[in-house]
């Protein structure tokens, strides 16, 4: 890996500018990584309310959404198959799941919202959906995040016309295609050209509500 | 040390030296946000502002920065304006912030910054980085708006999001999915190398292309 | 498991690092004209993954829930001297799968790629055994991209492709083609 | 492999066409005017005249020694004067140094009397000698000169001799006539060139579209001696070297090797009949069998030809050429030659003369390569022309030799199929200058 | 002696030429097409004809006025044209198939130099763009209606404007049933071509026996054909037995969606398939796996053009890893 020499460089280091002590190296690194470290803690003090509003107002209107507007609501962990109102302790607590539970303004509960996620058609859909374990019904469905086709998957989000059949519908939920129901409670018209984008948000709604069934059914027997 | 005017500076990296016609640098995010005008004005931006804020700082900590860690030095700069412009954009305009995703961080390994800063900005004065800088920002941003307006205008019917063609429009999906973006700056590139090539001819045969094409 | 097969197959079909999510454009565009080349920059590049992806966990899981604005810096840092110490190991140890490897490592150290990797793990929320299902995923999607171009290269380069489309013109337009071809994956195990 | 009959993979079924002439007895052509005789009529050194213009020579006389172990010498095939020895046009399309003879009109053109050797007496340095002396060389197409495959190096021992009677190209019916009308001194031949080399056996190989000579030829098989005959399935280029020690042997000769590095050597069915020729009559090279056919001659024949016959001649003595006649080929139309010049003569290789009519010949402009891969299913030696062809269009020589241009034998079988009438093994004789001339110049 | 009419030639060996030339092959695929095409109109009515017809001239005129002058004879635009007309729904809006075949020509042919030299299948590179650019109109696939006059969907909808007739009536094809509705089809039907589909995914009997004719005459290699079906009836059979209420039988498999005209006219097109037999075997087996992979577990109904697509990706790699043994080299090395 010898680099080609200068005859009159006496071969002592690579060409280029003069050799710096390594002290010198190290302090310029240093100095110039604890000032980035400087600004960037100063613009994320911030940036940070800001930031943090939008993803509480981003939670908020989903939750508010799906809900169907409750007056407030709490924020419950997922513990070892039942809900608790504290996170867990220490590491698990970042990524330990949550869900939504609404309650009107005299304190009735509304029902839970829960975001679940599955891959569709182009890549993993996000979904928010409440859901009211006394009735066994879903109470609405709000598409968190898609890349799903434009003018076809993207239907999911945009076409009231499925997004409005999520609200009330009973669960578990059956997808059948436009027109060939048969009535029955918790039936919703797939969309045609979308079938597999309409059945993914169907199937990650039915497999939340498999799994967080009895924990949800546990939550609002006890207690308000 | 290169002999050009402080106009050069400027004007090369907007058209002449254009970072992703003509050098092809920075593609990703050229090819991946520019789906709507919206986001690749955004992406510009951003890019735009990091470009800048990097060229300053280096140019004026030229002398203070050793040659043996200098790509180290820059992208711990480059990274400082990233994340600044990141948590910027998170704050101002959450939406086009999630649209973009993961590209605004990858504004940090993007070949065209850090291309700059050891080309031009760690060898030239402050003033003149910044114009280059500006310069070669611009060229990226207005890449990046064409890339942008062919895509939504043809694959949304809209420009900034406002139809353009009314409600019968049909628009051309593929544009905004990955292949339309390869398809776009493909032809981008088709269409540039035709002028050129066309500019050269006329040039080759200056003012007498006319007169022989009578003559034959 | 099916979790993590699909993972695997998103990243490296589905949605293809390159061809999709647009990830490691540079060397599909710089090291694609020869088969030889193409398949040990791929090579590389599933190394690097790799350990970037064990880097990004081990930093998710310990460092950066304290100090959340520090995870770009951190990536870069953390991942540019972890890939620095191993290439030296490697130099040490195996001075053939260096030769064979090595002199791509520095060049894709800090590639688009390998930071998309690190920051989608991150935005994902994926686990050790998901990131690694992912880390392989893209790097066999780089991989596969990488090669086809360039087998796609060496014929194209015998045609008579007109003055214009010369270059990477007609490249750009074979990756589209692929791209196109690659949406036949679309919902696969979605179902 | 066996119930298929004989044969090598891939190569090509053009039509044989052998109908025209297979028939007819050879007859002897009047003697010409004049005979032109070139110094390069074999393969290696050219060989050095002897003779000066003003010279008189009798048929058979010497007018051109060989020059060095690799060469041949030349003789007059007619009793004349030497008017001159000057740059001649040559059936490979350049001007090259020949001896001009004009013959005596009204000569008995007998030969000088002469000691016919005793082949029995002689050993093996003689018989080769006497063979050198003769100006033999191959007469199946390349002209090598005979002395030398009779008298291999030591290190590669040769087992069998292979007989090479396919004569796979389309209308040529020069050796199905020698075997036929001479399978005696085909024999002799063998025998002669088995005594030399020292070979246990010969095989020879004749493609099953000549019945009749494979029956004269298995009629006069000798008792003493190992010797077989085998019919081979009718194909291109069943008659290549390469080809027929695969198809009679199942060897195959390396890449860049000869056929003595397996322990063979071949010969052909005309070039042993000449062999056999130098002990029976004394006579040397002088004059060969000749078809002349194609659906552009009038009298298709087999003829005994003076060698050093222009064409002009030859074709006169055939009724000349017909009105749609568009090319004159020296050889077979796969491999052979095309002429411009009816001043050509007639050498020691030349098989036969097809003069193709208009429907026949190919002139079609060529269209881009459609990858259909016919050429590979074609190629004997399993190139890929399609590869090589596109290589040597974009001028990327050093590629094609990566890509085992050498081994290319030129065969034509690539070009015979190509639907796109890309004329490949054209590119590739062409590719083989340049790539010589580049190593020359580094 | 008699001067010969003196309009001689002097070419290069070999003088003699096998019978077939580049444009006969190509208008034998043309001829024997028609009868697919007629077929098509059979079932479909004129809207066959229009669709099929502007993705034709859209191929030629791009040809025409980009390409090599002449072009036109050799016939293989006309091909690419016809086989793109036949991969199309009845409805399509006649300028969406004169945009395909446009962009087949164009960026699927004339950019990589013209005939013999693209890498990708042209007629379905136009295709998989239609279908990426217009994914609604590209599956709706309209089903017999009262009259065989009557045009389907919208065909005559203004260029660049959609197809938005609310009253066409539209069907599923078969393996959108099988797919989306776990509901299968009746073979003979499959065979016989009374289905929904695109122009000429329907009749399967008649698409193999024009394939036949082909393969016989040699202007196909059989060999591509008979490996896709070999795989896709080897592993939908696999399938089928193990799972059967799950996966369809392989008769359905091969008699329905785009398989039968994919693996005669598409997958056999020389330029974009392998150059050895021992490729295009590879090449079949892909296309095969491939198929039934993105049928029975993707996101699509139907996956032929996808397969022949990624598999034509793949063919400078075949080739390359197939290329045959030199002859004399095996030995040459063990000396
Ligand atoms: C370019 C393209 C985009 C597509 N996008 C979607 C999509 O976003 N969501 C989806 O479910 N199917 C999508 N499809 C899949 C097909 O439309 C598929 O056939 C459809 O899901 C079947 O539904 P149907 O039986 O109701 O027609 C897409 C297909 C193509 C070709
Ligand atoms: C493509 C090709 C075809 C050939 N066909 C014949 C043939 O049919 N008969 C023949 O005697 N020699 C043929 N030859 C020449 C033989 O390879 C070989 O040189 C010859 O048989 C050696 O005998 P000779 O030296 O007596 O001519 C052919 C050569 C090539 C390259
Ligand atoms: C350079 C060269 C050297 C040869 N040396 C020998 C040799 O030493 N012994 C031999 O039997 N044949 C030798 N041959 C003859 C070939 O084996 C072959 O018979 C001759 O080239 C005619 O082959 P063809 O008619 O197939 O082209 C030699 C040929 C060439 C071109
Ligand atoms: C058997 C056969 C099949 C063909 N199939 C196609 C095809 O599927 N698509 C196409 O565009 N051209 C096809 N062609 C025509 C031609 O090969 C094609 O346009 C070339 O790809 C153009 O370079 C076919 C030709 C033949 C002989
Ligand atoms: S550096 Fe990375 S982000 Fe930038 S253009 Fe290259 S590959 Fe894309
Ligand atoms: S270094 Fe790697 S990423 Fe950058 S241009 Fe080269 S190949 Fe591309
Ligand atoms: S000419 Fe050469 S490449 Fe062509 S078939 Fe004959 S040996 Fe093969
Ligand atoms: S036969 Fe001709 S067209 Fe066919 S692959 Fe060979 S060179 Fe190309
Ligand atoms: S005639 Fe058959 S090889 Fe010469």
């Amino acid at each position: 890996m010898s680099a080609p020499h200068a005859p009159g460089q006496g071969g002592a280091g690579p060409p280029g500018p003069a050799r710096v002590a390594p002290g010198r190296l190290l302090a310029t690194l240093g100095g110039a990584g604890a000032a980035a470290g400087a600004l960037i803690v100063f613009v994320f003090t911030v940036t940070a309310p800001a930031i943090e509003a939008h993803r509480a107002r981003r939670l908020d209107e989903a939750v508010t959404e799906v809900l169907k507007g409750p007056a407030r609501y709490d924020t419950l962990y997922v513990v070892d198959g039942a809900l608790r109102a504290e996170p867990p302790a220490g590491a698990a607590a970042a990524g330990s799941e949550r869900v939504f539970r609404g309650h009107t303004a005299d304190g009735t509960r509304i029902g839970y919202a829960i975001a679940s996620q599955a891959p569709g058609f182009a890549d993993v859909i996000r979904v928010i959906f409440g859901y009211d374990p006394a009735s066994g019904q879903v109470l609405g469905m709000k598409v968190l995040e898609s890349k799903e086709t434009p003018g076809l998957g993207d239907k999911i989000e945009k076409d009231t016309a499925f997004t409005g059949q999520f609200d009330g519908a009973a669960s578990p939920l059956i997808g059948v295609k436009p027109g060939a129901g048969k009535g029955a409670p918790g039936e919703v018209d797939m969309i045609t050209g979308a079938t597999i984008s309409a059945r993914t948000v169907i199937r990650i709604i039915n497999d939340a509500l498999d799994r967080l069934g009895p924990a949800l059914a546990a939550d609002s027997g006890s207690a308000p | 040390m290169r002999t050009t005017t402080p106009r050069q500076d400027l004007l090369r990296g907007i058209w002449r030296e254009n970072p992703v016609l003509i050098h092809l640098l920075g593609l990703c995010p050229a090819l991946a946000v520019t789906n709507t005008v919206a986001n690749s004005l955004a992406m510009g931006i951003a890019t735009f502002f990091v470009l800048t804020g990097s060229s300053l700082l280096v140019s004026s900590l030229r002398r203070l920065i050793p040659a043996e860690v200098r790509i180290s030095a820059y992208i711990l700069i480059i990274a400082t304006f990233v994340t600044v412009a990141d948590m910027a954009l998170a704050a101002i305009v959450p939406d086009i912030h999630k649209a973009l995703g993961a590209f605004i961080a990858l504004i940090v390994v993007n070949c065209m910054i850090l291309g700059r800063q050891e080309a031009f900005a760690s060898k030239n004065t402050v003033g003149r980085a910044l114009l280059d800088a500006v310069g070669t920002g611009t060229g990226f941003l207005i890449a990046m708006l064409m890339m942008g307006s062919v895509r939504e205008v043809l694959g949304a019917g809209t420009f900034l999001g406002i139809s353009l063609f009314g409600a019968g429009f049909e628009p051309w999906v593929v544009m905004v999915l990955p292949p339309g973006g390869f398809f776009t700056l493909g032809f981008l590139l088709l269409g540039l190398s035709w002028f050129e090539r066309r500019r050269a001819r006329r040039q080759a045969v200056p003012g007498g292309a006319p007169a022989l094409r009578r003559a034959a | 498991m099916r979790d993590l097969v699909w993972i695997f197959l998103s990243a490296a079909v589905i949605n293809n690092f390159t061809l999709a999510l647009f990830l490691g454009l540079c060397p599909f565009m710089g090291v694609s004209a020869r088969v030889g080349t193409a398949l040990r920059m791929g090579g590389a590049n599933v190394f690097v993954l790799v350990i970037t992806s064990l880097c990004v966990w081990a930093l998710n899981t310990w460092v950066l829930v304290h100090a959340p604005y520090l995870q770009l810096i951190a990536f870069i840092v953390v991942i540019a001297s972890l890939v620095q110490i191993v290439e030296m190991a490697i130099r040490k140890m195996s001075p053939t799968l260096f030769r064979e490897l090595g002199i791509f490592l520095p060049l894709i150290t800090t590639n688009c790629a390998i930071l998309g990797l690190a920051i989608f793990q991150t935005n994902r929320g994926y686990g050790f055994l998901e990131g690694m299902a992912f880390a392989l995923g893209a790097g066999a999607g780089l991989t596969l991209a990488l090669v086809l171009m360039a087998s796609l290269r060496e014929t194209v380069d015998l045609a008579d492709v007109p003055a214009v489309a010369r270059g990477l013109g007609l490249v750009l337009i074979i990756a589209g083609s692929l791209s196109l071809a690659f949406m036949g994956f679309a919902g696969l195990l979605s179902g | 492999m066996k119930l298929l009959g004989r044969t090598f993979r891939h190569g090509v079924h053009p039509p044989d066409l052998k109908d025209l002439t297979s028939g007819l007895p050879v007859r002897r052509m009047p003697f010409p005017d004049e005979v032109v005789l070139p110094l390069r009529q074999h393969a290696g050194k050219p060989a050095r005249a002897i003779v000066r213009e003003g010279d008189r020579v009798e048929r058979g006389d010497t007018v051109a020694e060989a020059d060095g172990h690799v060469s041949a010498p030349v003789h007059a095939s007619a009793a004349g004067r030497v008017t001159g020895i000057e740059l001649w046009p040559h059936p490979d399309g350049s001007h090259s140094p020949a001896v001009r003879i004009a013959v005596e009109r009204y000569s008995p053109q007998a030969v000088r009397p002469r000691i016919i050797p005793e082949w029995e007496g002689l050993d093996r340095d003689g018989l080769i000698a006497a063979v050198k002396e003769g100006g033999v060389v191959g007469l199946g197409g390349a002209a090598f000169p005979a002395h030398v495959k009779l008298a291999p190096p030591a290190e590669f021992p040769i087992d069998t001799l292979v007989v090479n009677g396919c004569e796979c190209e389309p209308y040529l019916t020069t050796d199905h006539r020698t075997m036929v009308e001479h399978p005696g001194r085909v024999q002799l031949g063998i025998r002669i060139m088995m005594k030399c080399l020292g070979a246990r056996r010969a095989v020879v190989g004749i493609e099953k579209n000549k019945p009749d000579a494979v029956a004269a030829i298995r009629d006069t098989l000798p008792a003493d001696l190992d010797v077989s005959v085998l019919d081979l399935t009718v194909k291109y280029p069943q008659g290549a070297e390469k080809m027929l020690i695969k198809a009679v042997l199942g060897r195959e000769v390396p890449s860049g090797r000869l056929p003595m590095h397996v322990g063979v050597v071949v010969q052909n069915v005309a070039s042993l009949a000449t062999i056999a020729e130098v002990f029976e009559t004394g006579l040397p090279l002088i004059e060969r069998i000749v078809t002349v056919t194609g659906r552009g001659i009038r009298r298709p024949a087999n003829l005994l030809v003076p060698v050093g016959t222009r064409l002009r001649d030859l074709l006169a003595a055939c009724g000349g050429m017909t009105e749609d006649a568009r090319e004159i080929v020296f050889g077979g139309p796969m491999m052979g030659q095309a002429q411009a010049d009816l001043d050509v003569p007639i050498t020691k290789g030349t098989t036969g003369v097809v003069v193709l009519g208009a429907e026949e010949v190919r002139a079609e402009r060529a269209l881009p390569c459609i990858k259909c891969g016919r050429c590979l299913d074609a190629c004997p030696v399993f190139l890929d022309p399609q590869l090589l062809g596109s290589l040597a269009r974009a001028g990327r020589y050093q590629e094609m030799e990566t890509a085992h241009l050498a081994d290319c034998m030129l065969c034509g079988c690539c070009s015979y199929v190509c639907p796109s009438a890309i004329p490949l093994s054209q590119m590739f004789a062409a590719s083989r200058t340049q790539l010589r001339r580049l190593k020359a110049a580094s | 002696m008699t001067a010969p009419a003196m309009d001689r030639i002097v070419t290069a060996s070999p003088h003699l030429g096998s019978r077939d030339s580049t444009p006969r092959i190509m208008w034998n695929v043309v001829g024997s097409l028609v009868p697919i095409v007629a077929a098509s109109v059979w079932f479909f009515g004129p809207s066959a004809l229009l669709v099929t017809g502007s993705a034709t001239a859209g191929a030629l005129l791009t040809e025409r006025l980009f390409g090599p002058s002449g072009a036109l004879r050799d016939g293989s635009a006309m091909i690419t044209g016809l086989l793109l007309g036949l991969t199309l729904p009845a409805g399509l809006p006649i300028w969406m198939a004169f945009a395909g075949g446009a962009f087949s020509i164009g960026f699927g042919k004339l950019l990589f130099g013209g005939l013999g030299q693209n890498v990708f299948n042209p007629a379905l590179l136009g295709r998989a763009f239609l279908q990426a650019a217009f994914p609604v109109a590209m599956t709706t696939w309209p089903v017999a209606q009262a009259s065989w006059w009557a045009l389907r969907g919208d065909n005559f909808a203004l260029p660049l404007m959609s197809a938005s007739a609310p009253d066409v009536v539209t069907g599923a094809t078969p393996l959108g049933l099988m797919k989306f509705e776990q509901a299968g089809t009746e073979a003979v039907a499959l065979m016989m071509g009374t289905t929904a589909g695109s122009l000429g995914e329907t009749a399967g009997l008649l698409i193999m026996l024009c394939g036949l004719y082909l393969a016989v005459r040699n202007y196909l290699n059989w060999r591509i054909p008979a490996s896709i079906f070999l795989s896709v009836a080897v592993l939908a059979g696999v399938l089928h037995l193990l799972l059967p209420g799950r996966y369809p039988d392989p008769v359905f498999m091969l008699f329905s969606g785009g398989l039968m005209l994919g693996a005669w006219y598409m997958a056999t097109d020389m330029v974009t398939s392998p150059v050895t037999n021992a490729g295009c075997w590879i090449f079949g087996a892909g296309i095969g796996a491939l198929v039934v992979v993105i049928r029975l577990w993707g996101g699509l109904a139907e996956g032929v053009m996808y397969a022949i697509l990624l598999m034509n990706a793949l063919v400078p790699f075949i080739n390359r890893m197939t290329r045959p043994r030199v002859f004399g080299t095996r030995l040459r090395e063990a000396a």
